[in-house]
């Protein structure tokens, strides 16, 4: 049997088709997604096969897409709201927050929210200041959402169907440099779990927690290292919220060291989080600090070194991981 | 006491019932909040009952509504259950939260009653795709969407009534204009005399109407059901009206002129629709009897509430999250 | 070049020279996207050069105005630096955002340029608050707010009109209505024929003006400004127009029927000027030598950008925060 | 010298009369702010002494507040702009990440945004779901932005005074059970230096880092553990962004254990971050694992004893405190 690759726009492309095929109740929402099939061809085909009641060219007003997204939650559909750019999120946290995540607990346990945010993520492409966020760390600060980034092709297609089908709100981010990259997608329906993380490469030295477009900069410092006999073990999280702690967790316990990438800003990070829960959950395996490698505190600048400089690259994990198994001087 | 109904074409004194539910709910609402058994905040609908009865007195069973942090009235009209409500609101096990929202979050789906939202203006949205989700279940039910003149200058509104033009949605939007947002008046914070003027910018019918007026109310609130029913879209329905209370039970200064609120307090609702029913032929006693009901009904949910149990802490934290595969104690974080 | 002066009455040929010095800064900016010397993206303003000419050239030099994604035209009208402007949109040190911003996010407050602005009408409110502000500090200077007709139908747009009516904010709310936001029509994001009208919802003046004709633009603005100096307070001018050229120099799909874009064409506010021109008695040749001297002055603002240093790197992380006290690297987390 | 004693809300008054006396150019925006003083009045009497145009009160428009504050900030102002309720800052979050935080990067360094951005955070008292969080976690992850929570009547007049001179824009969170707090505060003019922590308490065994209202717990958990012996130092952040990791990190290095407290949601907390920089900072002087005391990860129920139930008490400081104090089996 050969394996089918698809670019992960593909893959995601497909989770919606099946989902829409499945299930009268799916339907999407956002800007240029109907008639274009969104600027990435991720909701591309869906209009001629569903039409305009379920496929929905909106006005630019996100946080009233956001907001009708949850209200038609609420009466039984499955909204999936496609932002085109994950930034203009920051328009939307009041009907996300405030009310997607809490609609439920508020109401006792009564009701469900099951509401797809999908949006693209921007860096890496000079598109600058307010084109270029990735704000995972706040999703992940709200109680009562799902927050979910990809990594592979084969991933997006599977979290995606897997977060359509869940009656939780869920953040989907997609990184827009990886709409282009390809990977093997199995044909048809098929899941893959929410809150459970995948190795994407076993090894002995030390963990690297990565998630999204941080899992490819491990891949490549993985293969560098392995030249000088350091073995990475890399552990793509998938879904941050719920993160998958055991097996962040064991690995950890086996090799002692952790990196954590992320390419969100430094301060109050998802790599904050991540070593604070390995501080809870297996401080006393830990050999040496677990090292953070994120971008630095800034906005996103256009030109494309400064770009690069705020960035995380593969040099700094490999810097990283190559400056904690250096015998530390008095140890 | 059961659920009010609200289908078919309610008598008058139905209508000054639910009225007096509303009025004598909130009464006690206030005193309970001064004894403490209330935390947070009331927000009384006195003084406007006539719009919400008006409006869910057209709606029917399986319409929708959406509502705001002066929501009692809303859910008094839509047919709640005055036990489960007091039992919320003083934050015990069985109200329709089960504690968990308190007056600003009563939620009751299977009553029609999408949520309060203490965000003002915040609903506006959901009704909006409520109302779209409900097209595609191949239902005509309407979804309506209380808010106040203060919330008629929030963004989310404006994205929402476009939207609602767009989409053609099975809305109404109702604004209940009692000239004041807290301390500000409505004249202080936009330049016009009607918000229903906005409606023209659109594409839909913008309506003034008496929201003291429960008739007028329900008959502006039935020619925009026609209209939603039929696919042609959303009505903007502005309700004049006035609360005579202080903006919520918790407010310490209150700017009203004694004027303007006289002017007001002799035109409540109630009032007036009682003289209109003695007008008619009703017996005195008899518009004496619906108040006591009414009081009797709020009396008897304060003792249900008060004898339903307090939430189990331990609880606290479950309700997060919808059941799920991965839902299971050990992975949330 | 020197940046072309915006004071006073300008000649009809003055104004055709910045619309030209537009249109040829919007070609070369496309050819050089073309060439990956331009990242991200570029939203040329070809074919909507009457809008920001004729608005700009009503402008005091100490007035403001602020901008959007597509911002270059608003820019040069403004009289910004062609030079500055290319090395911003390439990326090297000597743009006016010392490559930081991009094609985007060119700011320069020193001439009177607030920012533009990528998030869809998300400078409204900005506007309003300069206005503001420059009351406070007692100065008549006017903000000017250029926003699409996409951008009308966000949140932040309705706050920012009812906010500058209740002020009344020395603000021009000028909608670029180019009839398209990337693929979706003006005609399938509301079901209003002319944004102008949600003025009256604010109470404040809304008009339509021909965005192709760059003296109506002029006129329109005029006016507009002297009910804002006078605290009169916002006027929205609906200004209908077109973009010749696709959303952006990145645009794979575009959905323009080919006879829209044909009769806009024909209407082309540079081909329209030029024939005014001429039929007034000017030399075909001297339209021919603005044309080339807009050509010239943009050649001359790629060479120097070109020959720009590109930003340090090491420099990247500096400029997040005004200096302070508490500024010192390590305190910075 | 007889100290003075004011509440915090006086205290945050007296500063806002301060400024506004000491510079024309500054304004303050809010929604019942004028003509009441705002609801818990902390204008009180501006309005009278500075009339309509600089004492505002604004239509219900969160967002178009803020970015109105933006806006004259740009042209030389300092606007403070009032949230009723720290949580409406989820409808401003465009206006005060994608413009006030970057404004100043994204035009190279060209321009200021001296802008305060103030809000009531509301917990403890039933206000619920959509009236009780506390996010500073998002403002410390927004590049840009300086985030300050002041705990005492006199931090807050010094703080707020510090903020309104300072050429960033800043978010002022106040704690609204503090507002009623009464001490010392110093007459006339005075700042807090933003960025610098202050030690509330010495203490030799576990360092407390804490802010606003996790301040009381701590004095008061340092008050039940003195009788057993147990010496905490606290260390009153005061400013999360910028963070006085000097100040901690030294008391760290002293007492060798932390705990952190955050009345914020758990996951991707401002508690998560301090561990993070604890971690970077003063790894080999920790002799356990630090360990976060937070609000559990839930939206804020209504009723009593289940709000009480999801934010940090003091008993559950108190067994951190032992808890890491107990000896470790096998250590
Ligand atoms: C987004 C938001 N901003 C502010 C508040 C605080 N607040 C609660 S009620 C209210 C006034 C609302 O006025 P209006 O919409 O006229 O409703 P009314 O109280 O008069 O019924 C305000 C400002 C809030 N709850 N939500
Ligand atoms: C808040 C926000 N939403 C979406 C976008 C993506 N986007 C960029 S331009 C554009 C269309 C804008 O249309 P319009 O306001 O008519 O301006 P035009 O491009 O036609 O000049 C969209 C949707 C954005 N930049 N910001
Ligand atoms: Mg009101
Ligand atoms: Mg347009």
């Amino acid at each position: 049997m050969s394996e089918r690759e698809l670019t992960m726009a593909e893959a995601l492309n497909e989770a919606l088709h099946g989902e829409m095929e499945r299930d009268p109740g799916v339907f999407v929402v956002g800007e240029d997604i109907a008639q274009i099939g969104g600027l990435f061809q991720v909701t591309a085909g869906l209009l001629d096969k569903y039409g305009p009641q379920r496929v929905i060219d909106a006005p630019i007003s996100e946080a009233g897409q956001v907001g009708a997204g949850v209200g038609a939650a609420l009466v039984g559909c499955r909204p999936v709201v496609e932002l085109q750019i994950a930034d203009f999120v920051t328009l939307t946290m009041d009907q996300l927050v405030n009310h997607a995540a809490k609609w439920r607990y508020m109401s006792g346990g009564k009701v469900t929210v099951p509401f797809v945010l999908r949006g693209a993520v921007s860096s890496g492409i000079g598109m600058a200041g307010q084109h270029s966020q990735t704000l995972e760390a706040w999703f992940v600060h709200a109680p009562g959402l799902v927050v979910i980034m990809p990594s592979t092709p084969y991933d997006a297609k599977g979290l995606l169907t897997a977060a359509i089908r869940d009656d939780n709100p869920v953040v989907f981010l997609e990184k827009r440099l990886l709409y282009s990259r390809r990977g093997p997608v199995p044909e048809g329906d098929y899941t893959v779990p929410i809150g459970v993380a995948d190795i994407k490469r076993e090894g002995t030295d030390v963990t690297v927690a990565c998630y999204s477009q941080g899992v490819h900069l491990a891949l490549q410092a993985g293969r560098q290292l392995a030249e000088q006999g350091i073995e990475l073990e890399i552990v793509d999280l998938r879904t941050l919220k719920p993160l998958d702690i055991e097996t962040l967790g064991n690995s950890v316990r086996k090799t002692g060291r952790l990196v954590v990438v992320s390419e969100g800003a430094r301060a109050g990070g998802v790599a904050s989080e991540i070593v604070a829960r390995i501080v809870d959950e297996a401080y006393d395996s830990l050999r040496t600090a677990p090292v953070r490698v994120t971008a630095k505190d800034t906005p996103i600048p256009y030109a494309a070194q400064l770009e690069r400089a705020v960035m995380p690259q593969v040099d700094d994990l490999v810097a990283a991981v190559t400056g904690m198994l250096e015998p530390v001087a008095g140890s | 006491m059961t659920s009010a109904s609200v289908v078919g074409a309610a008598t008058l004194e139905e209508l000054l019932l639910r009225m007096w539910r509303i009025r004598a709910f909130e009464i006690r609402a206030m005193e309970l909040f001064e004894e403490k058994l209330i935390r947070g905040s009331v927000h009384p609908y006195i003084g406007m009952e006539a719009i919400a009865v008006g409006v869910c007195a057209a709606l029917r069973p399986d319409d929708f509504i959406t509502s705001t942090h002066r929501g009692h009235g809303h859910c008094v009209a839509k047919g709640l259950d005055l036990r489960r409500m007091m039992a919320e609101i003083i934050g015990r096990e069985d109200g329709y939260c089960r504690g968990r929202g308190g007056s600003m979050h009563i939620t009751a789906i299977e009553q029609g009653m999408l949520g309060a939202d203490a965000i003002v203006a915040g609903s506006s949205a959901l009704a909006v795709g409520a109302a779209h989700g409900l097209r595609l279940q191949g239902r005509d039910s309407v979804v309506v969407c209380f808010f106040g003149d203060g919330a008629a200058n929030q963004g989310i509104l404006h994205e929402a009534c476009n939207l609602a033009a767009v989409l053609s949605a099975q809305v109404i939007f109702v604004c209940e204009n009692n000239e004041w947002a807290i301390s500000t008046p409505a004249s202080a914070s936009t330049r016009i005399a009607n918000i229903a003027i906005r409606a023209e910018g659109y594409g839909f019918p913008g309506v003034v109407a008496d929201g003291n007026d429960v008739e007028e109310m329900r008959a502006v609130t039935e020619a925009a059901l026609v209209r939603a029913r039929a696919g042609d879209g959303p009505t903007l329905i502005e309700a004049k009206s006035y609360r005579i209370t202080a903006h919520s039970a918790a407010t310490k200064v209150d700017l009203r002129p004694a004027e303007e609120l006289d002017a007001w307090r002799a035109r409540d609702p109630i009032l007036q629709l009682s003289r209109k029913l003695v007008e008619s032929g009703v017996d005195e006693a008899r518009i004496g009897e619906i108040e006591a009901q009414a009081r009797a009904d709020v009396a008897d949910a304060v003792e249900f509430a008060l004898a339903s149990p307090r939430p189990d802490p331990g609880a606290a934290t479950e309700d997060v999250y919808a059941p799920a595969d991965w839902n299971v104690l050990e992975r949330l974080s």
